[in-house]
C-alpha cells in the first residue's frame, strides 16, 4: 500500500500504520508505547498558505516535517492570516524540519509544456510536493504514477501533467538534497523534567556554544558547506551574540585551518564537516596532531564512498577518523548516540580538546543531525565545568619557556597565546625535541615523542567512568555492543527480544578512542557479543584487534537506520544460538 | 612599551639556511624594520607554510607557527579573525603561495583580513632540490622538466590584482632600504597586504634577479614606483612609463614635463591601472615596477565580523538557558 | 561522419533540475550547439566538478564524468594532456570553480591544456541550499551569512585575466542566440576557454541577472562585445565605451565618430584592455560587457607536451632491456 | 670513534668499519660475506674536481655517495679532466647517488665574516662536505667540533671558521633535504646473471615504465614534488621517449586528479608522493574507487605526523593508505621490500589495477628509495604480459552498454576510453546501480554495491601465489613476520639467530590487503609470531583483527632502519621464552 492509495490526497498527510516508511515507525511507536505528545499528530504538514499553517500548527509535534508554499506567504497574507511577522524567517518553526518551497510557481514552471488550464497547472502542485515527500521518505513511485494515469484516465493531459509534476517534485528533492528523518524515539516514560524537541545539528551547535561558555573560549567555526554537516554552520551563525565567529571558508582545507589558527589564538577551535570534506582536512589534522592545540572536528557522517548517497546515513567513517592521517598521528574519537545526545557529546569533545590539547573528532551521522526527539532541557548550573589555564609565566628551570613541557598526569602541554608577553615561541610540524619544541632530528627523541602522543590519547581512558550496561535480569549470555546513531534501533530491538523472553544485554560506546578503560572485561564477560554497524565492520574490526574477542559483526549499508524488528530476529538468532 | 631593538627579534635557533641565499638579507631587514612597528613582541604572529623560507618563523622572536604546505594564509585568517588585537604576518614562497596555496591566497586577498603576506619569490622550489615552480620562466630547464618547462608562469601581482588585492607590492631581497620601506607602508595598510620579494636563490637558481642588482643594468631595468612622482627611471631618468592610447608603455628620451608621463597614483579605485603596470614586466625582468602597485582601503574581514558580533551582542546579554530551552517546551511532571 | 542533430545529444536520464532553472537553458543551447562541433560524439568529453550545475554531463550523450567538487579542470587537464585528440570539456559552478576549485582553475588558465570551461554563475550555492558564494554580493543575507556576507566578491573575468587566461568570456543563459555564439568562439580557440554564464537559481537567487533580461533594462545595462567594432550600447546605441585618461570609461550621447570611442579588440596582446573592460560592471551588474573579452593564441599545454614526447621519441626506438641494463653491469658466473 | 679521528680528513672517504653509521653496516657486510664487487671500495666519494672524479670514479661502486664540487666543472677542466661532456649532466653518474654542490663559493660564503684568507676559507670545503656528510649519515656532530679545536688550537680564527664551515655543511644537509641510506645488501652468493646496482625510487620508476609497455598503455603521472618521492617524478621525466607523460601539477590533488582523468582516457595512471600529499589525495582516490578506473599511488613513506621527519624512513602510513577515505572505499596495497623489489613490486601493483580496474597503493619508504643494491637485471622477455583489453563493443542484452556489468572471475567493469563509438557512458561519484552505472538511491542496490567493491578487493587473494616462508631447519616455533623495507634488517637478524644455533622461520608481506590467501594458516603454524614494524604496530593490528592472533608487535619510530644485531637479540628473546 501506498499513499496514493488514499482517497484523495489532502493536503495534510497523515500516514497510517505501515504506510510511508520513514513515518510509519515513528507512528507505530506513538501507538504501542505511550509518550507525552498528542496521539494521532500529522508527521508531516503542507502547508499552502499561511491560514493552512495557522490551522494546523498546533497539532504538529515538534520535530514534524512541515512543507510550506511560499508562493502564498506574501506579507499580505501573513498578517490577514493573524502573524505578527512571516513564521518562515522570524524563526518560529524552529522546532520543525521546514522545507520552503515556491510550490505553485514551480509546478507552474514544471507544466510549462502542457495545454491545460492555469488552474489545472496549480492543483497539480499537491503532486509536486507528494513527489517530494516520496523522495524525503524514499517510497516507490510507480504506484502513485499508476494511481494517477487511472484516476485521471479519461483526462490523459491532466494525467501527463499530474505526473509530471509529481515526478518534478521528487526531482526537486533529490536536487536540493532535501531530507527526511523520524528518529526512533526511545519509549518508557521520560523522567519529569521541562522538555523540547531537538534534532541533532541543532543540539550539536547548543553543545558547542554551551561549552565555549563553560571554558570561556570564544568559539570560532571555521567551515565549509556540505550535506548533512550544513546546518551546524547556519545554526551557529545565528549566535553571534554568545562571541560566535562563523567562517565560511573557501573549502574544507581553509576551514580547518583557520580553525586551527583560532585555537592557537586562543579560542575554541571547530570545523564541521561530513565525510568528503573530512577527507581533505587530514593533513591539517595531523599538525594539528603535531603542535598539540585543542580543535573539534565534527563529521556528520553520509553515505559513502566519494560522494556516495549525500541524504543518506551511514557510519563508515570510523577507520577514516582513525587513521586517515600520514604517520602515527592518534586523535580521541566520540560518538553521539542519538539527536539529542549529541549536545553532551560536543561538550564532552571539548572537554577533551582542552584539557588534553589535542585534535578531537566527533561523529555523528545524517540520521542524528535530521532526526529529532524530546530532550529534557539541562539547567546550565548542572553542566560541567569546562575552565580553562592558559600559561602566563614561563616554565623552564632557568626562566625560559618550554612550550613541549607536559602535565605529569594528562601529558598536555601549555597553551600559550599570542599576546603574552615572555612566551613567544615557534611551533611546527617537523618533529620537536621534548619540552623545548625545537625542530629535532634526533632518533630516539622522535621515537619519545611518536609513543609520548600515543600515551597521551590512551591516557584519556583514566578520565572516562565505566561502560554502562544494560542487562536489566543480568543472566544475558549475549550482549549487543554499537555506538553512534545505532542506538535507537538496538535499544529498540533489545527491548523487542526481552519482551519475547530472551534475556540480552546492550551496551553503547561514546569513546571509541580511546576505549573506555573496562571495555574488554564487559566483552569477555559475555558469550558472544554482537556489533550491529551501517558499515562493513569497522568497530567490529578495532575490537578484535584490541581484544583478541570474536565478536559478531552484523552490517547493513543501506544508508538507513537498522529497523528495529528486523535486528530483534537476528539477536534471537545469537542468543538460540549460544 | 620598553623601545625594541632588531636584536630583540633574533632568536636563539641557528639559522639553517644555504650561505648566500637572499632569505639572509630579507630576515635581516624585517627584523630591522620590526621595532618601527611600535608593536610588542607578543603581540605579533608570524605563520608559515613549507619550504627554505618558510623557515622564516623560527629565525623571529615573536609567536610563530611553521605550518603545512600552501595552508598558512588559511591558518593565518582564522588567528586575525579571532584575534583582531594581533599583527599577523605570514612569510611564505612561490610554490608555497602560487601553487598548492593559491586558492588559500586570491581568497585570503578579496577577504581581505588583516595580514601581512611577505611571498619570497626564488622562481623555483628550493627546499625540494630544485624543481620549477608557478613564476619560473617558460622552457627552464629543472630536475623535473629534463626538455624545458611548458607551463606559462604566473604575474603574481597581476594575479593578486585580479583577485581583488587592495594592497600590492614588489621589492628586493638585496636593496634593504626599498625592501623596508615596502614592509613600512604594507603594515601601515588595513587589510591583506601581498609583498612579492624578489629573493635569489644561488644554489637552485642564482643570479635570476642579477639585471635588477648588477650596477650596469640595475637602474635601466628597474621602474621605481613612488606614489604622486611621475614614472621616470634610467640612469638619466630619461626613460619614463607614458600612456599611449590606454595601454601603459615605455619610451626613452621624454622630455621634461611631457604630459604623456605617467604620475603613479597607488591609491587609484579601479585596479586596471596596477594591472596594466604590472603587464610592463615579463619574466625577462626588463622594466620591472618595484614598490607599491596598489593601496586602497576597503573594511577588513576581521573587523567586520567582529562589528557583527559586538552589533549582536548590544541586543543584550546572550541568555544559555534560554538557547537551550527554545520557545516551545512542555513539561512532565 | 553522420551529421548529427542537438536530440544526439540527448540521454535517457530525467533532467532533475528545478523547473525554470536557468541550467535547462543552458543544456539545451549546448546540445543544439554541438552538432556544428563537427567532431563525433564519441570524442567528445564532459567533467563536471560537484553542483547542481555539475549534473550537467549525465543529460549530455557523450562521454562523461560527474567527478568531485572543484577537481573537474585538474581532471580535465590530465584527459586532455593524455589524449589531445578529444574535445574536452569542463561544467562548473560558481562555488566548485572559484571557491573549492580555485586554485585548479587558476593553474588550468595559466597553463592552457586545450579545455573549454563553462562556468555557471548563479551566485549562490544551489545543491547544499543557499549559502553565499565567492561571485555574491557584499551584505548577502543567506543560511550561513545571517546577518549579511562579508567577502568582497571575485569579478571572475578580472580573475582569470590575471590568471593568464588566453581565452575569457561572458553571456547569459536565457540569450541562446549570443550563449552558441560564445560557445562558436570557445570552441574554435586553441587552449583553455574560460566562459562565464549567467545563470538563474529560481529557487535559492532568483532574478539575480533580471536586469540584464527584463527588455526594460536589458539594453541600457548591457555592453555587448564584438571583435573589430565600436562598443556602444544603449536603446538608441548613443552610449558608448571610450577611453579617457587612460582608463575606459561609459559616456552617454556620443555623438558618431567620436575618436574617443574603444573599438573592441579581442586580440590584444597586453591583457590590461581586457581587465579594463571587465571593470565596467560591478556586482550590481551595471554596464555589463557580454561576449568575448580576450582571445589571444598561446601554444598549448597538451600539444607541447606531446611535442616533446615525440621530439624524444625521434631519437629512434626506445629500448627497455638497454634502459634496465643502464651502464654499469657486472657479471656472475 | 667518529670521522673527525681519521688523521686528517682525505678528499675521498673511506669509512672503516664501525664508523658512520649508514656506512659501517655496510661496509661490515661486505667484509664479513663475500659479494663480488671490490671488496674496500669508498661508499662516499668527494670529488673536489673533474679530475678527482676521473681518478677516483673507477673503484666506486654503484650506489656509492658521490659530492662533487660545482665550482670546479667548469667546461674547460671539464675537457681537460678527459671528460667528452660534463659528467654531472650526461647521467654518466646515474648509478651513484650525486649530491652537487658548488662547495668552493658557498663554503667562501660561509665563511664571509671570518677575517681568514681567501686560501683558508677555501680550504675550508673539506669541512663544508665533512659537515653535510655527517648531516647524510645522521652522525653526532660534537665530536668533529671538539677535534677541530683542538687540532686548530693555535689558530683560534681557524678553527671557528672551520668549525663554522662544517655547520654551515650540516645546515646544507638539513635545509635541502640532502638524504643518504645505505641498503643492507641481503648476502649469500648471487645466483649467476648480469647484475646492476640501484636504488628504490629508480627502480620503481622503471617498473612503471616496463609495466606501460607490457600493457600497451602509455604512462601518465600526475605529481607534486616532496621528498622523498620526488626522484620519481625526476627519473620519468627523463623517459619521455617510451610515451611517458609527467606532469608537475599545482598540488598533490591535482596530482592523483590529472592522473585519473588520463585513466579514464585509457592511459596508465600513476601518482606518487609521501605521508602529507598521500592524505591530500585521500577524497580523489574515493572516487577513482567509485569510478572503479586503474590508478597507481604510490607512496614512499617517511618520518610523521605531519611534517615529521621528510628525511628519515618510516612505515607509518600502512593505515592512512588501508582506510584514508570517507565511507568503505577498500584499495588494494603491495609494499617493496627491497630497493629492486621496487621494481617488481611496481609490475605487480599495474598488474592489478588494470586486471580488476582499481586503484592500488604501492608503499615504499625512504630507505628503500634512496638505499640500493645489486640487481639482477631482468630480461625483458621473461617480464609478464600485462595486455588489456577495452571494451569496444556493446554488452547489454539490448546492444546497450552496461558500464558496470562485471566480468564473473574478477568483478571488474569494461574499461571503455572515449573515443570509442557506441559506448559513450557517463560515470560519477555518486553512488550508482548495479549494471547501468545510473545514479541510484535504492538503499539495496547501495549495500550491493558496497559489498561488490569489497568482494573484488577481496578476489585479488585468488590470483596471489601462496606466502614464500623462509624455514631452513623446518623446526622453528616463532616466525618473523614483516612488510616492506624491514626485509633487510629482519632477514640480517635472522640469519644472525640461525648462526647462533636458534631456529627461526622468516615470512614477508608483499601484498597487504588483501593478504595471502594462506596467511592465517601460516600464522597458526608457529607458536609465537613476531611483528617487527617502524611504525606502532600498523600492520600488527591488521593482522590481529583479520586472524585473532596474538602477534607480537614489536615496534621502533626512530626514523631509521632495524639493526640487524638488535633485532636478533629479541628474536632470541622470544624463542627462548616460548
Ligand atoms: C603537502 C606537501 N606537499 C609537498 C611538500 C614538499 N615541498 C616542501 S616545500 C615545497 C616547495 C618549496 O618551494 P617554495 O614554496 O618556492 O619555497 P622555497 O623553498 O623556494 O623557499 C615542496 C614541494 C610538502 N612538504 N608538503
Ligand atoms: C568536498 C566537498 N565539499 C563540499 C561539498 C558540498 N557541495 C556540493 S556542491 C557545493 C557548492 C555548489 O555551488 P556551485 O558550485 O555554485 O554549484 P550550483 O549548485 O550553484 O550549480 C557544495 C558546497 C561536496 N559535495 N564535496
Ligand atoms: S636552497 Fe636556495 S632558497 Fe633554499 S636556503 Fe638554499 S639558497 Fe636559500
Ligand atoms: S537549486 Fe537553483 S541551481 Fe539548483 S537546480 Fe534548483 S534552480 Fe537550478
Ligand atoms: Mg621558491
Ligand atoms: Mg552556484
Amino acid at each position: 500500500n501506498d499513499l496514493s492509495t488514499l482517497p484523495n490526497f489532502p493536503a495534510e498527510i497523515r500516514a497510517p500504520a505501515g504506510t510511508v516508511l520513514g513515518v510509519s515507525s515513528f507512528q507505530l511507536h506513538f501507538a504501542d508505547h505511550d509518550i507525552m505528545t498528542p496521539g494521532d499528530a500529522p508527521d508531516v504538514l503542507v502547508a499552502m498558505n499561511p491560514a493552512a499553517l495557522k490551522a494546523n500548527q498546533g497539532d504538529l509535534p515538534a520535530g514534524a516535517t512541515v512543507i510550506v508554499n511560499t508562493d502564498e506567504f506574501t506579507t499580505r497574507s501573513v498578517t490577514k492570516a493573524g502573524y505578527a511577522s512571516n513564521p518562515i524567517e522570524d524563526g518560529s518553526l524552529s522546532a520543525f524540519q521546514v522545507q520552503a518551497v515556491p510550490l505553485t510557481s514551480t509546478t507552474v514552471r514544471a507544466l510549462a509544456e502542457f495545454d491545460i488550464s492555469k488552474k489545472d497547472a496549480e492543483r497539480a502542485k499537491n503532486m509536486f510536493a507528494l513527489g517530494l515527500l516520496s523522495w524525503m521518505y524514499n517510497r516507490p513511485t510507480e504506484g502513485t504514477i499508476t494511481f494517477l494515469e487511472k484516476k485521471f484516465a479519461r483526462k490523459p493531459e491532466i494525467a501527463a501533467a499530474n505526473v509530471a509534476a509529481f515526478r518534478a517534485g521528487y526531482n526537486y528533492g533529490d536536487t536540493t538534497e532535501a531530507f527526511a528523518v523520524s528518529y526512533e524515539v526511545k519509549p518508557a516514560p521520560l523522567p519529569p523534567g521541562t522538555y523540547r524537541n531537538i534534532s541533532g545539528n541543532p543540539a550539536l551547535a547548543y553543545g558547542l556554544v554551551a561549552a565555549s561558555q563553560l571554558s570561556g573560549l570564544p568559539l570560532f567555526l571555521g567551515a565549509y558547506p556540505i550535506t548533512p554537516a550544513s546546518d551546524i554552520l547556519h545554526e551557529l551563525a545565528k549566535h553571534k551574540r554568545f562571541g560566535v565567529r562563523t567562517f565560511q571558508a573557501e573549502d574544507e582545507i581553509a576551514g580547518v585551518g583557520a580553525a586551527l589558527g583560532a585555537s592557537f589564538g586562543g579560542a575554541l577551535g571547530v570545523t564541521t564537516s561530513s565525510g568528503p570534506g573530512i577527507s581533505l582536512k587530514s593533513e591539517t589534522i595531523g599538525l594539528a596532531v603535531s603542535l598539540e592545540l585543542p580543535l573539534v572536528i565534527c563529521d556528520i557522517q553520509r553515505g559513502g564512498p566519494s560522494t556516495g548517497l549525500p541524504t543518506k546515513t551511514e557510519q563508515s567513517d570510523l577507520l577514516q577518523v582513525m587513521f586517515g592521517r600520514n604517520g602515527e598521528a592518534p586523535v580521541p574519537v566520540v560518538a553521539a548516540k542519538s539527536p539529542s545526545d549529541c549536545f553532551d557529546t560536543a561538550i564532552e569533545a571539548v572537554r577533551i580538546a582542552v584539557t588534553y590539547r589535542t585534535p578531537v573528532f566527533l561523529l555523528s551521522d545524517g540520521y542524528l543531525a535530521n532526526g529529532s526527539e524530546p530532550w529534557q532541557v539541562p539547567s546550565v548550573a548542572d553542566l560541567p565545568s569546562l575552565k580553562v589555564d592558559f600559561a602566563t609565566e614561563p616554565n623552564g628551570p632557568d626562566g625560559e619557556f618550554l612550550p613541549y613541557l607536559r602535565d605529569p598526569e594528562t601529558l598536555a602541554r601549555p597553551w600559550a597565546v599570542p599576546g603574552t608577553a615572555g612566551l613567544e615561541h615557534r611551533i611546527g610540524g617537523i618533529e620537536k625535541a621534548d619540552k623545548t619544541g625545537s625542530i629535532s632530528y634526533d632518533p630516539d627523541n622522535h621515537d619519545f615523542m611518536v609513543r609520548t602522543r600515543q600515551a597521551k590519547v590512551d591516557g584519556i581512558a583514566r578520565s572516562l567512568p565505566p561502560l554502562e550496561v544494560d542487562d536489566p535480569t543480568g543472566d544475558a549470555r549475549v550482549l549487543a555492543l554499537g555506538w553512534g546513531s545505532t542506538y535507537g534501533p538496538i535499544g529498540a530491538a533489545c527491548r523487542r527480544v526481552r519482551r519475547a523472553g530472551l534475556p540480552i544485554a546492550q551496551a553503547h560506546l561514546r569513546h571509541v578512542n580511546p576505549f573506555p578503560a573496562d571495555l574488554g572485561d564487559v566483552l569477555r564477560r559475555y558469550e558472544r557479543v554482537i556489533v550491529p554497524e551501517m558499515n562493513l565492520g569497522q568497530l567490529a574490526m578495532l575490537l578484535r584487534a584490541k581484544y583478541l574477542v570474536d565478536v559478531i559483526s552484523y552490517n547493513q549499508v543501506r544508508g538507513l537506520p537498522f529497523r528495529a524488528a528486523e535486528l530483534a530476529e537476528v539477536f534471537k538468532g545469537v542468543i538460540t544460538d549460544v | 612599551m620598553p623601545v625594541l631593538k632588531a636584536k630583540d627579534f633574533k632568536t636563539d635557533q641557528e639559522v639553517r639556511w644555504c650561505p648566500g641565499c637572499g632569505d639572509y638579507a630579507i630576515l635581516a631587514a624585517v627584523q630591522g624594520f620590526m621595532p618601527e612597528l611600535g608593536v610588542p613582541k607578543e603581540d605579533i604572529v608570524f605563520i608559515s607554510g613549507i619550504g627554505c623560507s618558510s623557515r622564516f618563523p623560527y629565525y623571529m622572536n615573536t609567536y610563530g607557527m611553521h605550518s603545512i604546505h600552501g595552508r598558512a594564509p588559511a591558518i593565518a585568517t582564522g588567528l586575525a579573525s579571532a584575534r583582531p588585537d594581533l599583527s599577523v604576518w605570514v612569510v611564505t614562497g612561490d610554490g608555497d603561495a602560487l601553487s598548492i596555496g593559491g586558492n588559500h591566497l586570491m581568497h585570503a586577498l578579496r577577504r581581505n583580513a588583516n595580514l601581512k603576506i611577505l611571498l619570497f619569490d626564488n622562481r623555483i622550489y628550493g627546499l625540494t632540490k630544485g624543481q620549477y615552480s608557478p613564476t619560473s620562466e617558460v622552457g627552464k630547464i629543472t630536475k623535473s622538466t629534463p626538455m624545458g618547462s611548458l607551463d606559462n608562469p604566473f604575474n603574481p601581482i597581476s594575479l593578486a590584482i585580479g583577485a581583488e588585492a587592495s594592497f600590492v607590492a614588489r621589492t628586493l631581497d638585496s636593496d634593504r632600504k626599498h625592501l623596508q620601506g615596502v614592509l613600512r607602508e604594507a603594515a601601515a595598510h588595513q587589510g591583506t597586504a601581498l609583498v612579492q620579494v624578489y629573493q635569489n636563490c644561488n644554489i637552485f637558481n642564482d643570479g635570476a634577479f642579477d639585471l635588477l642588482k648588477d650596477n650596469d643594468t640595475r637602474d635601466d631595468w628597474t621602474i621605481r614606483l613612488e606614489h604622486g612622482s611621475p614614472i621616470r627611471f634610467g640612469a638619466d631618468g630619461s626613460t619614463a612609463v607614458i600612456r599611449d592610447g590606454g595601454s601603459l608603455q615605455v619610451a626613452d628620451d621624454v622630455p621634461e614635463g611631457d604630459p604623456r608621463v605617467v604620475v603613479h597614483d597607488a591609491h587609484a579605485d579601479d585596479p586596471s591601472y596596477a594591472f596594466a603596470l604590472s603587464r610592463l614586466s615579463g619574466t625577462d625582468l626588463r622594466y620591472t615596477p618595484m614598490g607599491v602597485f596598489r593601496s586602497v582601503e576597503r573594511p577588513t574581514y576581521d573587523r567586520m565580523l567582529n562589528d557583527q558580533v559586538d552589533q549582536a551582542r548590544s541586543g543584550g546579554e546572550a541568555d544559555l538557558a534560554g538557547l537551550l530551552a527554545g520557545n516551545d517546551t512542555w513539561t512532565v511532571y
